[in-house]
C-alpha cells in the first residue's frame, strides 16, 4: 500500500496529545521531585545534632548552639556552621551558647518556641515590609540572616541602641518598642509584640539563620569597615 | 455599566457584574499603590495608621483578586458563546458571585480596621495568614474554595450539556488545576523552608503556568472574535502554546527554589526550563501580529474596510503580545540564571518585573475582555477606539513602563551597593536605601504611578461612556 | 581536596550592567529575529531584509555567548547555550511551516 | 566519570546532576521523546481514516 501523504503537524489531536504528555509528565517529575525535596528540608531534631548528621533545615534546638556562616569548600559556597566548625567549614555541634540565659532548651521548649516566633511572623505581616529567606517586601532588611547581622553583635550599633548585653535582649526589646529605636527615617511601627512573642521571634529568627540556603546571601556581613557608617543619614 | 442590556444570555450578564468589581478593585489596587510608593519617600506619610505592610499587602491582594475576577468573569463571558448554551444553573452562579464579593468586602475591612493580631492560631484563622499574597485568613480561604468549585461546576456542566470547542477544554482543564493548587497555600507549618516551598506552587503554579495558558485561551478568543481568525488554526496554536507554556512553566518553578533551603539540584532544573519561559510569548506574539495582518489581507482583498471591529480591544491585545514579551521574559529572563539571581533575589528587581509582568501579560488583555464585554452589552457591531481610550492604554502603559524602569534602576543600586558590595545586612540595606538612585528611583516610580491612575480614570471613564458615542459605535 | 562541583563564582561590580544588557538584549534580539522573519512572511517586508533578520539572530549569539563567559559558566555550558541558540535559529521557520501547513488544511 | 557529590543528602536527582546540564538534559529528553510515538501513532491514524 503506498503511504499516504498525510500532515501531522497541521493536525489538532497531535497537539492536544502532546500538550496532554508535556503538562501531565511535567507535573508528575514535578511531583517526584517535590516527595524528593520533602524529604531533604524535613526539619531535624536533637537526635540529628547528637550524631553529628547536618540537616538543610536542622532542629529547633539550634537555639542552644554557636551559629555562625562560613565559606565550605566541598560546597563551594558559605553555610551555617552549628556549634563551631571543624576546620573544613562543616558543624561541630558542640560549642553552645545562650539565648535568654539558658543553653538546656528541651526539644519540646525549643518546638514551641519557634511554634509562636513562625506564628507571630505571620500574625504581625513580617513579609509585607521584610524579606524571609529573599522573599517578601522590599521595604525594610532581609531578615533570612538577621541572627548574625553584625549590627546586632556586641559593638554593633543596633544592640548599643537598645542598651542590652545580648544580642537575643537586644532583638526582643527591638521587636517590642520599635518606634523608641528609629534606626533610619523609615520606622518599624509597634505591632504589639508581647515579650513572649518577641523571644519566640528571636528563636524564629536564629532558627532560620541555620538554615542551609545555598549560599544566600553571598558574603553576609562582609562589611569593611567605615563604609558602613558613612553615609547613613 | 449602566443602560439597556443587549446580552444575549444571563452569564454575559454575570460576567458584567465580575468585569465591575474587577475595575473597582483595579482601582483599589493604584490607590494603596499610591499609598506605598508615597511611604518609600516619605516614611511618615500615615504611619501608624496604614502602614507600609498593610498598604502594599492590601495592593498586592487587590491585585490578584481582581484578576481572579476578570478570568472568572471572562470565563462566564465566552462560555454561552462558545457552547451556544445559556450557563446551567444561572441562579446559583448569581449568588455565588454575591457570597464571594461579600467575602473579598470583609476580608478588606478586616485588614483595614484589624491589620494584625496575636501570635495565635485565631490570627490565622480570621485576621490574617501573613504570607505574601496568601494573606486572606482561612475562613475566606476555604469560603473561595467552595465558590470556586460551585463556579468549576457551572462551567462544567455548560461545557458537557453545549457545543465542545478546544478553547473550552484548555480552558476547563486549566480552571481545575487553578482552583486544585490553591489548595497548596492553606496549612501552617514551623518550617519556613517547607513553608515557602508550598507557597511557591500556589504563587507560581498560577501566574507563570496556569494563568499564562488562561491568557493562551482568551487571546485564543479574542482572535476569533476580533481579528476574524480561524478557529482550527487559532485552536491548534493553543494547544501548540499549552504544550509549551507548561512544559516550561511547571518545572521553571525550579527558579524559586534556589535560595530558600532545597538541594542545589533546583539550580539547574530552575534555570534551564525558566530559560525556555520566554519561547512561547515569542510565540504568542508572532501568532496574535501574524493572524492580524493575515486577515486585513483578506479583507483588503475583497475590498472590506480593514478596521477591526473593536479597536480599543485590539489595541490592548496587541499591546499584551508586547507586553507579556517584555514583562514576563525579557524582565524575568534577566535575573532567572541562579549566579546572578543571587545577587537579585529579594531586591526591587523583582517588584520590577512583577510590575511589568502583571500588567504585560494580565492586565492588558483583561482590559481587553472589558472592551469586548461593552460590546456585547449593547450589541455594538463596530466599536472605535474613542480620544479616552487612547489616553487610556497610552497613559497606564507609560506608567507602567515608567515604574518598571524606575524600580529596574533601584534593583540595580541595590544589587551593586547593598548586595555585591556590602553583603546584604540591615546597614547595607539601608545604605543602598539612602544613595541618590534609589531616593530618584523611588521619585519617578511615584510620579508614573500617578501617571498610572489618570490612565485608569480615562479607563473608567471610556469603558461607561464609549457605547453612548454615536461617533464611536457603527 | 575534592574540586567543588558547582562554584559561584564572584561576579566583578564591573559586570553586572554588562551581564543585565546582554541578557536582556538575547531576547529582544531574538524577537526582532523572530519579528522581521514575520513581517517577511506577511509579505510587509522585501526578502532581501532576511539578511538583516540573521544578523539580529548572530547579535544573539553574541549576547549569549558573552552573558555565559561573563557569569563564568563551565565550558561545557557556553557550548551548550551555543547549541541551543543555533536551534532557534530554525524556531520561526519552523513556525511559519506551521503555519502554512493548517492554512492549507483548514482555510482551503 | 563520576563527579563527588557536594550537597548536603545524597537523591537520585542529584546523582543525576552529574556535571553542567545533565540533569536538565535528561529532563528535557525525557519529556520530548514520547512526542515523536505519539506523531508516529498520529500519521498511522490518519492514514488509515480515508
Amino acid at each position: 500500500m503506498a503511504e499516504k501523504k498525510v500532515s501531522v503537524w497541521s493536525d489538532n489531536r497531535f497537539w492536544q496529545r502532546s500538550a496532554t504528555w508535556v503538562t501531565g509528565f511535567a507535573s508528575l517529575l514535578l511531583i517526584w521531585l517535590t516527595f524528593d525535596t520533602m524529604g531533604q528540608i524535613t526539619m531535624g531534631n536533637q537526635k540529628d545534632i547528637n550524631n553529628h548528621i547536618t540537616k538543610r533545615v536542622p532542629s529547633a534546638t539550634v537555639i542552644n548552639y554557636k551559629v555562625e556562616y562560613k565559606m565550605n569548600q566541598r560546597r563551594g559556597h558559605e553555610v551555617p556552621v552549628i556549634g563551631g566548625d571543624d576546620g573544613k567549614g562543616d558543624s561541630l555541634f558542640k560549642v553552645k551558647e545562650n539565648f535568654f540565659g539558658r543553653d538546656n532548651y528541651s526539644q519540646k521548649e525549643a518546638d514551641a518556641l519557634l511554634h509562636l516566633g513562625k506564628l507571630a511572623s505571620q500574625a504581625k505581616n513580617c513579609m509585607d515590609c521584610h524579606t524571609l529567606l529573599g522573599n517578601g517586601a522590599y521595604y525594610a532588611p532581609d531578615l533570612t540572616k538577621a541572627w548574625l547581622d553584625p549590627a546586632w553583635q556586641k559593638g554593633g550599633t543596633m544592640q548599643a541602641m537598645t542598651g542590652k548585653s545580648t544580642k537575643e535582649e537586644a532583638m526582643a526589646e527591638f521587636l517590642q518598642n520599635p518606634g523608641k529605636y528609629p534606626t533610619h527615617a523609615r520606622m518599624m511601627p509597634n505591632l504589639g509584640i508581647t515579650q513572649k512573642e518577641a523571644v519566640g521571634l528571636v528563636a524564629f529568627l536564629k532558627h532560620m539563620a541555620t538554615i542551609d540556603t545555598n549560599g544566600f546571601p553571598r558574603g553576609f556581613g562582609k562589611i569593611k569597615e567605615g563604609v558602613v557608617y558613612a553615609r547613613s543619614k | 455599566m449602566q443602560g439597556q442590556s443587549n446580552f444575549k444570555y444571563e452569564g454575559q450578564k454575570l460576567a458584567s457584574w465580575y468585569f465591575t468589581v474587577a475595575m473597582i478593585l483595579f482601582g483599589a489596587q493604584l490607590l494603596l499603590g499610591l499609598v506605598a510608593a508615597i511611604q518609600f519617600i516619605y516614611p511618615s506619610f500615615l504611619y501608624g495608621i496604614l502602614d507600609f505592610s498593610i498598604a502594599r499587602m492590601i495592593h498586592i491582594n487587590a491585585l490578584v483578586v481582581w484578576m481572579v475576577y476578570a478570568m472568572i468573569g471572562a470565563v462566564y463571558y465566552l462560555l454561552p458563546d462558545e457552547t451556544g448554551i445559556e450557563v446551567v444553573g444561572i441562579g446559583i452562579a448569581k449568588l455565588l458571585f454575591w457570597i464571594l464579593t461579600l467575602a473579598v468586602t470583609v476580608v478588606v475591612l478586616v485588614f483595614i480596621f484589624i491589620q494584625v493580631g496575636a501570635a495565635d492560631i485565631k490570627t490565622i484563622w480570621f485576621i490574617t495568614e501573613g504570607r505574601e499574597y496568601l494573606e486572606a485568613p482561612r475562613w475566606a480561604d476555604i469560603g473561595i474554595v467552595v465558590v470556586v468549585l460551585g463556579f468549576l461546576a457551572n462551567t462544567f456542566l455548560t461545557a458537557i450539556k453545549g457545543r465542545r470547542t478546544g478553547i473550552m477544554t484548555v480552558i476547563l482543564s486549566d480552571m481545575i488545576a487553578l482552583a486544585g493548587l490553591y489548595l497548596a497555600g492553606m496549612f501552617f507549618t514551623d518550617n519556613i523552608s517547607m513553608d515557602q516551598y508550598w507557597w511557591w506552587w500556589v504563587i507560581h503554579l498560577w501566574v507563570e503556568a496556569t494563568w499564562e495558558v488562561m491568557v493562551g485561551a482568551l487571546a485564543a478568543y479574542a482572535l476569533i472574535r476580533v481579528v476574524g481568525a480561524n478557529r482550527k488554526v487559532v485552536e491548534m496554536w493553543l494547544w501548540i502554546e499549552v504544550a509549551m507554556l507548561f512544559g516550561s512553566g511547571i518545572l521553571g518553578l525550579g527558579h524559586h527554589y534556589f535560595w530558600i533551603g532545597t538541594p542545589e539540584y533546583w539550580w539547574e532544573i530552575g534555570a534551564l526550563f525558566s530559560a525556555l519561559e520566554p519561547l512561547p510569548l515569542v510565540g504568542m506574539f508572532v501568532h496574535v501580529l501574524y493572524d492580524w495582518g493575515k486577515e486585513n489581507g483578506f479583507k483588503e482583498k475583497a475590498g472590506e474596510d480593514t478596521s477591526s471591529n473593536n479597536t480599543p480591544a485590539l489595541l490592548w491585545l496587541v499591546s499584551n503580545g508586547f507586553g507579556n514579551f517584555l514583562g514576563a521574559g525579557v524582565w524575568g529572563f534577566f535575573h532567572t540564571l541562579p549566579q546572578v539571581n543571587i545577587y537579585t533575589h529579594g531586591t526591587q528587581f523583582t517588584a520590577a518585573h512583577g510590575h511589568l509582568a502583571f500588567f504585560g501579560a494580565y492586565a492588558t488583555i483583561l482590559i481587553a475582555m472589558f472592551y469586548m464585554a461593552v460590546q456585547g452589552k449593547y450589541g455594538i457591531k463596530k466599536l472605535r477606539a474613542t480620544f479616552a481610550s487612547k489616553m487610556a492604554i497610552f497613559l497606564i502603559t507609560f506608567g507602567v513602563v515608567g515604574m518598571g524602569v524606575a524600580l529596574t534602576i533601584a534593583g540595580y543600586e541595590q544589587v551593586l551597593i547593598a548586595r555585591a558590595q556590602l553583603g546584604a545586612t540591615w546597614d547595607a540595606f539601608f545604605i543602598a536605601q539612602n544613595q541618590t538612585w534609589m531616593a530618584q528611583a523611588m521619585d519617578w516610580r511615584l510620579i508614573m504611578g500617578v501617571v498610572t491612575t489618570v490612565g485608569f480614570f480615562y479607563l473608567v471613564k471610556d469603558l461607561l461612556s464609549i457605547s453612548k458615542n454615536p461617533k464611536n459605535v457603527y | 581536596m575534592i574540586e567543588p562541583l558547582y562554584i559561584r563564582p564572584v561576579i566583578a561590580i564591573n559586570d553586572f550592567l554588562p551581564i543585565f544588557v546582554s541578557a536582556a538584549f538575547i531576547l529582544i534580539f531574538g524577537l526582532f529575529y523572530a519579528g522581521i522573519v514575520t513581517m517577511i512572511k506577511m509579505k510587509k517586508m522585501k526578502k532581501v531584509y532576511y539578511i538583516l533578520a540573521y544578523f539580529f539572530w548572530g547579535l544573539q549569539i553574541y549576547c549569549t555567548y558573552f552573558l555565559t563567559m561573563t557569569i563564568h559558566s563551565q565550558p561545557f555550558t557556553v557550548k551548550a547555550m551555543i547549541v541551543a541558540m543555533i536551534a532557534y535559529l530554525s524556531v520561526p521557520h519552523i513556525y511559519f511551516y506551521l503555519i502554512t501547513k493548517s492554512e492549507q488544511r483548514y482555510e482551503n | 566519570m563520576f563527579e563527588a557529590f557536594t550537597d548536603v543528602n545524597h537523591s537520585f536527582f542529584g546523582l543525576l546532576n552529574q556535571g553542567p546540564l545533565t540533569l536538565t538534559i535528561f529532563l528535557h529528553t525525557v519529556i520530548v521523546l514520547p512526542m515523536f510515538w505519539i506523531y508516529f501513532q498520529e500519521k498511522k491514524r490518519l492514514q488509515n481514516k480515508r
